[in-house]
């Protein structure tokens, strides 16, 4: 199979995968498994993609020219492969985790909620895959759309609403925004490939420079910058597999990634930094940073507060993006990968609990970790990742990200870095160590649960096991990303 | 030797075959004709096309008499565009039409209905193809008068007072139209357009030449719906038959948009439009104006065959947007639009068309819940209505992609994020539609309502179709609509 | 500037707009009607008035020669008084349903019912 | 007639309207004989006096003969649409050649081939006739499908009841023996002027137009006086329905034999061996085809509304 084939394979297969689960509608065990062989050989694709880029290849592949020099075509470079690998790798995770889920759960419409898991997958490959930024563009709609039916799941009133604001924030950011910027950027450039270097330095007003940056940045809807970051606590309506692959990983992934995209291939991030435009979109980051944290110490409800820490999480890496030197950006890279883990983590736990108790709110779960086992344990290296510590995953991204920050001798970055792990600490840590040795209030209730379905607990077990190593071999994601400013 | 009579055989089949239709007096006959005499429309539509790319404007002299004396058809590429939309709107929705109109209309008012359809088409292909302008005027009166035929045959009693009102005010748009020719001709003595047009400039300062451009601007602008001028379009198309409210989606106002396009910028060179008129400076605001309230507007309806006709006014409002940037890149946003609306637009009525057939109303509350009861129908809304918004990969994406190219181009920023938040307020009403058809539970749960059945469901997808189509592969509308921009610019480039 | 020898135009633009008057004023279907034909009729004449040649003759040729009127807007206002009656018809057909499915063709009662 | 127009717009009495609006339509076409255009003027005296009137009368006979006065509100509305409408129309006359003015654009461009050569080209002295049937023929043919798209509209709407229940009461009039008489009387010699005006029409004034006009007006006399039921026995409505359909087609074939005979679209030159046989043939074809539309259209017009019956 050459590169060039695996790449678009990686794109279709999932829609092949949404189209064989839509007829197999009344088999569910033959339909999940359709679903598990969709994942599995979409990992295996992405994985053969791999070899070519490591040696410094981009398989690109053509399919269509939609305005006379502006078509639909794909090219993997470095980041693009980092992030269809974590992607597509969790995506297999999560289904073995939903088949637990939704059948626990005695969910309705099951046969919807797994198409168009797969046709989100299929758009996160585009995504990940795209050669330029329209083509990135179209894939984003996609995504925002197929998972629309997954985030209004459950069809109360409460579901609407939230379906409604997700759907809402996102497009009219990508539409109002990101596409105005986009059109803007061909009429400057004549172009929208991603081309390393960047495409607008010479094309460009530096003047207009921030402003064109802002509407790339706040269009990314995805990435949840404030204050368009409500469609994410919103899409906590869904079901808990779709939050944790889609609002942990794919979706909000998505975003983060357009941002490094765009900030390394269509402005550079020579010209942004000798144009020293990013001043203001840093300190957005760095606002965003910090509120979101404190947003999530208040919230009880579990997955609210782990959707906030997500909005958190994802302003390290527009930070990130935003110091612009490749030091900072191989952290914000690498944050991409090792918050993913966590994360995913985290919500797996959240989904796990309320299989087994049916609770969503943190201040009754105490003493549940004693009952399970697996799952408090998961969530304890979750979430000590997320706030950095060894030996987990979560280290090597915010150490360069703080070299980084001192690199582009921005100290007021540090401390907000500084700052936010402790109010990480602050939000994360109570969770498990409620679970652990806090007094329930109704004792016998307590000890009547047992641990999740087997699939949902092997699923978080794998997840919380990958943070680890991520810890102890960072190195093929480190020179992933090392891999993308090699040639600059 | 039939190629070179084609200008005449694209009017002339559909004006004979009306009179045949009502003589048949038989709906599926009658029917049948319409259908076959549409698509040789357009066939024949599509020749010219080919014709005048191949070997430039075709002239056809009515009657043997070379114009000014006689009555010539023109065709270029703007128009032989337009041809082309209008004849296969016609013909898609007639093949749509059989059992639609069979259910909405009395078994024997269905020849009438079909004899109308044809003379609609008549009038329709007459106006956009002719070279003169009191021909343009006597066409104009055809398919107005069989549209005010067509929207009060459905059995609604509102869409009597609907087709009232639109034969007031269309009349009242088509005397202005007669004024202003009167005072052309006194002017310069000709009718035709080529020779108005270069007639026109010798004596274009004078005060009866302005007076005649603004009196057939209004006139234009009314029969065009273009803001505030529209009042009368909502309820037309709301209460006409379905399949009606398809073809006049599609073709009626594309039409009299064509015509803003053909006087602006041929008949009136555009310098004397917008430099020495300055049209573009009420155009603009105005259309920017119609886009919001219109779209607003929409948002609150709860017909939505009358929520699509106010979203018509403000789609209008982006094609007079186009005119009124006044460059080869706005003029072909226009263009552009005026043929991606067209497909949108006749596929949501289409769409409508189904629903109506199996559920009896197109109100939003009766509509609760059809999402898994008819769910070809309602995928089938759903890339309409995401291709009305503008999302990539449908027609109305490369429409507003031109648009806003064009609006940066003047570097009016201002306008173009204009244009995005507009498309924002389409989302709204839109997916207020989504949101009910999939996620509300049925009214009435008890009802059994069944898909529609495929004689509806394949032209409606044929026209899903071409929005994905036209959406992607770009070459033909892009391409045509940028020649018949630079022709209507006068820039030979 | 020849001011008298527009005082022709001048009354037709006084019919016609009496013409349009009738029409936007009225709220009675018929009445609409009725204007609609008044404001044609008066564009009927001013066409006719644009034809008009001093000294000249209906267009019918003769022997001898002579100076004829201008036949084309004959040809053309022969056209539109057809289409006028045309819409006439149709028009009074519509406000005859109308008074048969809302028993008024007065424009705001029609509206109160069907609101 | 101004006088005549404002009365118009002032009164309630719909009746009265109906009626200002005839005495106002015949004016005009005295005004239109004054300006040498006789063809027009006998057919507003036709049409605008006679049939709109029929057709007029005929729908508040229907409906209501009562308005209700003018809204203030609505009064200021129209006024401001008036007088800025025609404020505009006035300056934009101020450069108009002046009335009469032989020096006119008009006069000078495009009419003379009209007036010098239609002789040789066409061969009928009345110009009107040869830019109506020939020059201009394409027009007409429009003109007649917008008549029969009205015929076509208001059988739609009002639809022809099958058995005939007259608002014109069956009996007609037939108890007056005098209208009776004095109707035999008149008839032949309607019908008969209405054949000289449709043949005549390339000498003098007339044609198709005029003369359908006139044997409709026949006929609707005959309605009127013989009531509804004889009138449809003499003249089924489907038969008039499709002698309307047939004018136009008769029109648009001729224009086909064109085609066929290598000529263009409504080329009648081709359709003898000499140009000016074939206008001929041609002319009196398309008249013959326009009256027959015309006629057949005015009558099943009368009938659609002499027979209308409100549903249930």
């Amino acid at each position: 199979m050459s590169p060039e084939f695996a790449t678009a394979l990686a794109v279709f297969l999932p829609l092949f995968g949404a189209v064989g689960i839509a007829l197999l509608d009344r088999h569910p065990n033959p339909r999940e498994t359709v679903t598990l062989v969709t994942a599995t050989a979409l990992f295996l694709v992405v994985c053969s993609v791999a070899p070519a880029v490591y040696r410094g290849d981009e398989p690109a592949v053509h399919f269509l020219e939609l305005v006379p020099h502006l078509s639909l075509a794909l090219r993997v470079e470095p980041l693009g492969l980092l992030f269809a690998l974590i992607a597509s790798g969790l995506w297999i995770v999560t289904s073995v985790y939903s088949i637990g889920y939704m059948r626990g759960n005695n969910e309705s419409h099951q046969t919807r909620f797994y198409v168009c898991f797969a046709v989100a997958l299929s758009a996160t490959m585009g995504v990940a895959f795209a050669a330029n930024m329209l083509t990135l563009f179209i894939f984003y709609e996609v995504l925002t759309l197929s998972t629309y039916p997954l985030v209004a799941h459950k069809g109360t009133d409460e579901a609407k609403r939230g379906g409604r604001v997700y759907l809402g924030l996102l497009l009219s950011t990508s539409i109002g925004f990101l596409l105005l910027a986009m059109i803007w950027t061909w009429f400057s450039a004549g172009t929208l490939d991603f081309v390393n270097g960047g495409i607008l330095r010479d094309t460009l007003d530096p003047s207009l420079l921030p402003l064109m940056l802002a509407l790339y940045l706040f269009g990314i809807g995805k990435a949840a910058l404030m204050p368009f970051h409500r469609w994410l606590p919103a899409a906590m309506v869904a079901p808990t597999p779709v939050s944790a692959l889609l609002h942990a990983v794919a979706v909000v992934k998505a975003g983060v990634f357009s941002v490094a995209k765009v900030t390394i291939y269509i402005f550079g991030i020579d010209f942004l930094r000798d144009a020293e435009a990013t001043t203001f979109m840093m300190w957005i980051a760095a606002f965003t940073l910090i509120a979101a944290s404190l947003v999530a110490m208040t919230k009880d409800n579990l997955k609210a507060r782990l959707a906030y820490s997500t909005v958190s999480q994802l302003a390290y890496i527009t930070l990130g993006a935003m110091l612009v030197n490749t030091t900072a950006l191989i952290g914000a890279g690498m944050h991409i990968a090792t918050h993913a883990f966590g994360k995913i983590t985290l919500f797996f736990c959240a989904g796990a609990i309320y299989l087994a108790t049916h609770k969503t709110e943190i201040s009754d779960m105490n003493g549940l970790g004693r009952a399970m086992p697996f799952t408090y344990g998961a969530m304890l290296i979750g979430a000590l990742s997320i706030i950095g510590l060894p030996p987990l995953g979560g280290v090597w991204s915010k150490w360069y990200l703080a070299i980084g920050s001192l690199e582009a001798g921005q100290w007021a970055m540090l401390s907000v870095l500084f700052i936010s792990s402790l109010l990480n600490i602050a939000y994360l840590l109570p969770i498990p160590i409620r679970g652990f040795f806090g007094q329930s209030s109704d004792r016998g209730e307590t000890n009547a649960v047992r641990e999740a379905p087997l699939p949902a607990v092997i699923a978080l077990t794998f997840s919380a096991l990958g943070c680890l190593v991520l810890f102890f071999f960072p190195g093929p994601l480190y020179r992933l990303m090392a891999l993308v400013f090699a040639g600059q | 030797m039939i190629s070179a009579q084609l200008p005449a055989l694209q009017v002339v089949l559909p004006l004979l075959a009306g009179p045949v239709c009502l003589l048949l007096h038989h709906p599926r006959l009658s029917w049948a004709l319409a259908t076959a005499v549409s698509w040789l429309a357009f066939f024949i539509s599509l020749a010219l096309l080919d014709q005048v790319l191949s070997s430039g404007t075709i002239v056809y002299a009515l009657g043997g008499w070379a114009a000014p004396w006689g009555i010539e058809y023109r065709v270029d590429e703007i128009n032989a565009f337009v041809l082309l939309i209008v004849s296969g709107i016609s013909a898609i929705t007639l093949a749509f039409a059989r059992n639609s109109i069979e259910y909405e209309i009395r078994a024997e008012r269905i020849h009438i209905l079909y004899t109308g359809w044809m003379l609609c088409l008549t009038g329709l292909l007459g106006i956009t193809i002719t070279g003169d302008v009191f021909n343009v005027f006597v066409f104009l009166e055809i398919a107005s008068l069989s549209s005010y035929l067509l929207i009060s045959l459905s059995r609604d009693p509102r869409s009597l007072t609907a087709a009232f009102r639109y034969l007031v005010l269309g009349t009242i748009g088509a005397t202005f139209i007669l004024i202003g020719i009167a005072l052309l001709y006194v002017m310069t003595g000709t009718l035709n357009m080529f020779d108005l047009s270069q007639r026109i400039a010798g004596v274009s300062d004078s005060r009866t030449v302005k007076t005649a451009f603004i009196f057939l601007s209004v006139g234009i602008a009314l029969k065009a719906a273009v803001f505030p001028l529209h009042l009368w379009l909502p309820n037309a198309y709301a209460y006409a038959p379905s399949a009606v409210s398809a073809l006049f989606a599609g073709t009626a106002t594309k039409v009299a948009v064509y015509l803003l396009f053909r006087f602006f910028f041929t008949v009136f060179d555009p310098q004397f439009s917008f430099d020495v008129m300055q049209l573009d400076r009420l155009l603009l605001p105005l259309a920017l104006v119609g886009v919001f309230v219109a779209s607003v507007t929409a948002i609150f309806q709860t017909d939505v065959k009358r929520m699509l006709g106010y979203s018509s006014v403000a789609q209008i409002g982006y094609m007079v947007i186009g005119m009124s940037l006044v460059s080869v890149l706005g003029v072909t946003a226009g263009i552009l639009h005026l043929f991606n609306h067209a497909l949108m637009k006749a596929a949501l009525f289409v769409v409508l068309g189904c629903v109506v057939f199996r559920i009896g109303s197109a109100r939003l509350e009766d509509m609760a819940g059809i999402g898994r009861a008819m769910p070809w129908t309602a995928g089938a809304f759903v890339i309409g209505g995401l291709s009305l918004v503008g999302v990539p990969l449908t027609v109305g994406f490369i429409s507003k992609w031109y648009l806003i190219l064009a609006a940066l181009e003047h570097g009016w920023w201002w306008l173009a994020a204009l244009v995005l938040i507009s498309s924002l307020l389409a989302l709204v009403y839109i997916w207020r539609v989504i949101e009910v058809i999939y996620f509300q539970p049925p009214s009435d749960p008890s009802r059994e309502i069944a898909e529609a059945p495929a004689t509806l469901l394949i032209p409606t997808w044929l026209l899903i179709v071409a929005n994905v189509y036209f959406g992607i592969d770009t070459s033909l509308t892009v391409g045509v609509a940028e020649r018949a921009a630079r022709l209507l610019m006068g820039d030979a480039s | 500037m020849e001011i008298f020898g527009l005082y022709n135009y001048w009354i037709v633009v006084v019919l016609m707009m009496i013409g349009l008057y009738v029409v936007v004023a009225s709220g009675n279907l018929i009445k609409k009607i009725v204007g609609l034909n008044i404001f044609q009729t008066s564009v009927f004449i001013l066409y006719i008035s644009i034809g008009k040649l001093r000294g000249g003759t209906a267009p019918i040729l003769l022997e001898e020669p002579a100076a004829y009127s201008n036949p084309l807007p004959h040809v053309l206002i022969l056209t539109a008084i057809v289409v006028g009656v045309a819409t006439t018809a149709l028009g009074l057909a519509l406000a005859v349903r109308i008074y048969g499915a809302y028993g008024t063709i007065e424009e705001e009662e029609i509206e109160e019912q069907e609101n | 007639m101004t006088a005549t127009a404002i009365a118009v717009a002032r009164i309630d009495q719909l009746f009265a309207a109906v009626m200002l609006f005839g005495i106002y339509s015949l004016l005009s076409a005295a005004l239109f004989v004054v300006m040498d255009a006789v063809d027009v003027a006998f057919t507003e005296a036709a049409v605008g006096a006679g049939i709109a009137i029929i057709l007029m009368l005929g729908a508040l006979a229907l409906t209501t003969r009562e308005q209700r006065p003018v809204p203030r509100r609505r009064h200021w509305v129209a006024l401001a649409v008036v007088v800025a409408t025609g404020s505009g129309l006035i300056y934009g006359t101020l450069d108009m050649p002046s009335y009469g003015d032989p020096g006119a654009p008009a006069h000078l461009h495009v009419i003379p081939r009209y007036l010098n050569q239609s002789m040789a080209e066409i061969g009928i002295p009345n110009v009107v006739t040869s830019v109506l049937a020939s020059y201009r023929g394409y027009d007409t043919l429009g003109e007649i499908v917008v008549i029969f798209t009205a015929a076509v509209g208001v059988i739609g709407r009002l639809g022809v009841a099958p058995e005939i229940t007259a608002l014109v009461k069956s009996g007609g009039m037939q108890h007056h023996l005098i209208l009776r008489i004095t109707a035999k009387l008149m008839l032949p010699l309607i019908m008969v002027f209405a054949l000289y005006v449709q043949f005549h029409g390339d000498f003098g004034p007339g044609g198709g137009f005029q003369a359908g006009v006139i044997f409709a007006s026949a006929f609707i006399l005959y309605g009127l006086v013989f009531g509804l039921e004889d009138a449809t026995k003499v003249a089924p409505p489907p038969v008039v329905h499709v002698i309307a359909a047939a004018g136009v087609l008769l029109f648009a074939l001729v224009g086909v034999a064109g085609l066929f005979l290598g000529g263009n679209y409504l080329d009648y030159g081709v359709l003898a061996d000499e140009p000016t046989k074939g206008q001929h043939l041609g002319i009196m074809l398309v008249e013959l085809g326009v009256g027959m539309t015309v006629a057949a259209s005015m009558i099943s017009l009368f009938f659609a509304y002499a027979s209308y019956k409100p549903e249930e």
